[in-house]
């Protein structure tokens, strides 16, 4: 453990091997709209994915995933919204780019990755498919969490996952998550007909 | 079936108006026919056409993908096998302005058209061919997917 | 306007497969600028093939027509050396021909 | 009417594997046919008279200028790109060649040479229609973009590096979806660019008339919409770290015969 620890800081630490990747960024890139040049600064989770090609060891991955789990908040109460809203947001693909407007509310490209409602034949398949979703795992308070803490901050539970941070990187509020928490466990939503 | 096939309905509308004798006058060949182009239903754009009524016919060949990954460029090849084929009008049913093009052909011409198309949403698109001032028609659904990252 | 016509003539025997493509928005009037202002609708509404001076094909075509327009037509009867020509009037009264010699 | 949505509705909830199936023939006889009836020429033709304008306040053409292969010579030379210039003592891509001499030869200013690089309806690219014209004049070769000069390999491993590279508020790198072969976003299928045998057929095609804007596009403007998607800053036009990743992907694409423009959703 303590090992790789040591070995993780002086990759982190040490100058990049070949070229300075977040230095070309900073100096080929330019802000525009609400993509301002901060965006280009990796913080640790980004650092050791890129240097770890996606496969960190286990045990630096478990310590980083906690870190990522302490952002979670979860809102008390039930946390199933309305799957209809769910559905609008998980079909659009905007926000957070520099020609969307900063206040105007962010979809969140669901159907880009993930097959959900029977209905939408236009799905994406980087993720795993979430068609019955609720169907095959009930919609308790458990599995509730579950879904919420996924989509605030898929990191917590798989440090490399190609799944953005939607509510932890502030693309999505806690009422939209809600939403989206609804579409996959809802029984009325079309997802687990 | 219980519900009345559009076009049937229409025949009856158009025969009714011939009865009341309003059929359209004939018009110049390519005078664009704004009545029909600006008529905002497909039923409305075929009456502009002085389309009474129309048979089905598998002489009528749609060519198009049935479902298009940008409802931008939809490209449809349209071909009639019905003998004299004189002109061929394409409709697309749920677009704002569902009649799209009409070709009339002169001897020299095939009966043949291939055009690129927007349709806003998936939809069934209808072609008319007339021959021997008849009309047959065919029809095929496109379904337009949304694609890319849509951001 | 100069904006280029292209026409292709492929023959084959005394048939021949025309393609031409045509440079024009094609403006529908509903579409938003990025400003938000509705750009004005601006589109073809008709169209002319001729071969040899005699008009084969007469088109009306809306702005449901894609942006640079492609259309493919099939004549037949026709020779080497026989004169294609093809000619469209938009909305705004704009024209273009241009012609080929089928080869 | 009331009989197709009965239809739609049974179409909707039949079984996903066989419409997955069937749809994916149905895109392939899309992008076929869109192929088939491509404006993508009348950009090409556009592209040659734009080359051969006068233009800037030398008043002179294009023509003198030097793609990799001589003063002028066109045929083939987008297939060698990009490569190491040495007047210009960089790896450029055509974009980046192009704008090197409109500012030299025909003396014109960078800032209005860039104005519009990615075309409008009412706007369009110079850039976009002389690279149409140009790559057409590539047609048949075979793509052969520069591995032995010390830039050249300096470019492709910068490239490499920044298509792994993860950041950006929704931690995307070019490889979070065109790392791995058989994914797809929405209906589209993702090339994995890393490899050979994806990368080929793509940079083989471009530029390419896209159907969805309706205009002629670019490799350039390829990088900066990825770059936009991926919620980052703007790339800047015809920059190191573009050419970079234009450099991985044609590197990676070698030995395909060229065969656009191409024609994309």
């Amino acid at each position: 453990m303590r090992a790789i620890l040591f070995f993780a800081a002086v990759v982190l630490s040490s100058p990049a091997p070949a070229q300075d990747v977040t230095g070309v960024l900073k100096r080929d890139f330019h802000a525009r709209g609400q993509a301002t040049m901060d965006r280009v600064e990796q913080d640790a989770l980004q650092r050791v994915c890129t240097e770890f090609a996606d496969q960190p060891p286990a045990e630096l991955a478990k310590l980083l995933e906690a870190d990522q789990m302490k952002t979670l908040v979860f809102p008390a109460g039930s946390l199933l919204g309305d799957w209809k809203r769910g559905e609008a947001i998980a079909q659009s693909g905007r926000g957070a780019t520099w020609l969307d407007p900063k206040n105007a509310p962010a979809g969140g490209s669901c159907y880009n990755c993930h097959q959900l409602s029977p209905q939408e034949a236009s799905y994406g398949t980087i993720g795993p498919s979430l068609l019955r979703f609720g169907k095959l795992r009930g919609n308790g308070p458990e599995i509730q969490k579950y879904v919420y803490g996924k989509i605030y901050n898929a990191k917590a539970y798989n440090l490399c996952s190609q799944m953005p941070r939607l509510g932890q990187s502030g693309t999505l509020t806690e009422q939209q998550i809600k939403d989206l928490v609804a579409l996959l466990l809802d029984p009325e939503s079309p997802v687990n007909k | 079936m219980s519900s009345m096939n559009p076009l049937r309905r229409l025949s009856l509308q158009a025969a009714a108006a011939l009865v009341a004798g309003l059929a359209l006058p004939l018009r110049a060949l390519a005078a664009w026919n704004k009545e029909a182009f600006q008529a905002k239903s497909a039923a409305d754009a075929l009456k502009s056409l002085g389309v009474a009524s129309s048979a089905e016919s598998k002489d009528v060949v749609i060519e198009a993908p049935q479902i298009a990954e940008n409802g931008a460029v939809v490209p449809i090849e349209i071909t009639s096998n019905v003998p004299n084929t004189k002109s061929i009008a394409l409709v697309i049913e749920k677009n704002p302005f569902p009649l799209a093009a009409k070709f009339d052909f002169a001897e020299g011409a095939a009966p043949y058209v291939k055009v690129n198309v927007k349709v806003g949403e998936s939809s069934f698109v209808r072609v008319l061919a007339e021959a021997g001032g008849k009309f047959y028609s065919a029809s095929k659904e496109i379904k337009v997917t949304i694609g890319g990252c849509g951001g | 306007m100069a904006e280029p016509m292209k026409i292709r003539a492929t023959l084959k025997g005394d048939l021949c497969d025309v393609r031409v493509l045509m440079v024009h928005p094609m403006e529908t009037g509903l579409r938003k600028d990025t400003n938000g202002a509705v750009v004005p609708a601006h589109f073809i509404q008709e169209m002319t093939v001729k071969v040899n001076g005699r008009t084969v094909i007469e088109g009306q075509i809306s702005q449901a027509v894609s942006r640079n327009p492609v259309f493919s037509f099939r004549l037949n009867g026709v020779k080497a050396g026989d004169k294609l020509e093809i000619a469209w009037l938009d909305n705004k009264g704009e024209r273009s021909q241009t012609e080929t010699a089928i080869a | 009417m009331r009989l197709p949505a009965v239809f739609l509705l049974v179409f909707l909830f039949a079984a996903p594997g066989a419409f997955a199936q069937d749809s994916k023939k149905e895109i392939e006889k899309y992008q076929r046919m869109i192929a088939d009836s491509s404006p993508a020429e009348l950009f090409e033709l556009q592209g040659e008279e734009l080359w051969k304008k006068p233009q800037g306040p030398r008043k002179v053409s294009l023509e003198r200028c030097d793609l990799g292969l001589g003063a002028g010579v066109l045929k083939g030379a987008y297939a060698q790109l990009p490569r190491y210039f040495k007047d210009a003592d960089r790896v450029m891509d055509l974009e980046t060649r192009l704008l090197f001499c409109m500012t030299t030869l025909q003396g014109r200013d960078r800032a209005e040479t860039t104005r519009t690089v990615f075309g409008t309806a009412d706007k369009p690219s110079e850039m976009e229609v002389l690279s149409a014209y140009i790559a057409g004049l590539s047609r048949g070769v075979k793509l052969a973009a520069g591995t032995t000069q010390p830039k050249e390999k300096q470019a492709y491993a910068l490239g490499k590096q920044l298509f792994f590279h993860r950041a950006g508020p929704w931690d995307f790198s070019c490889a979070s979806c065109h790392g791995e072969a058989g994914k797809r976003i929405r209906m589209q299928e993702l090339p994995a660019l890393g490899k050979p045998e994806y990368a080929r057929p793509v940079v083989a095609t471009w530029p390419a008339y896209r159907v969805s804007t309706s205009e002629m596009r670019t490799m350039q403007w390829r990088m900066n919409d990825c770059y936009r998607q991926m919620r980052y800053p703007e790339p800047e036009f015809a920059s190191d770290a573009t050419v970079a990743i234009i450099t991985f992907l044609s590197v990676n694409a070698r030995g395909e015969p060229y065969r656009g423009p191409g024609t994309k959703r």
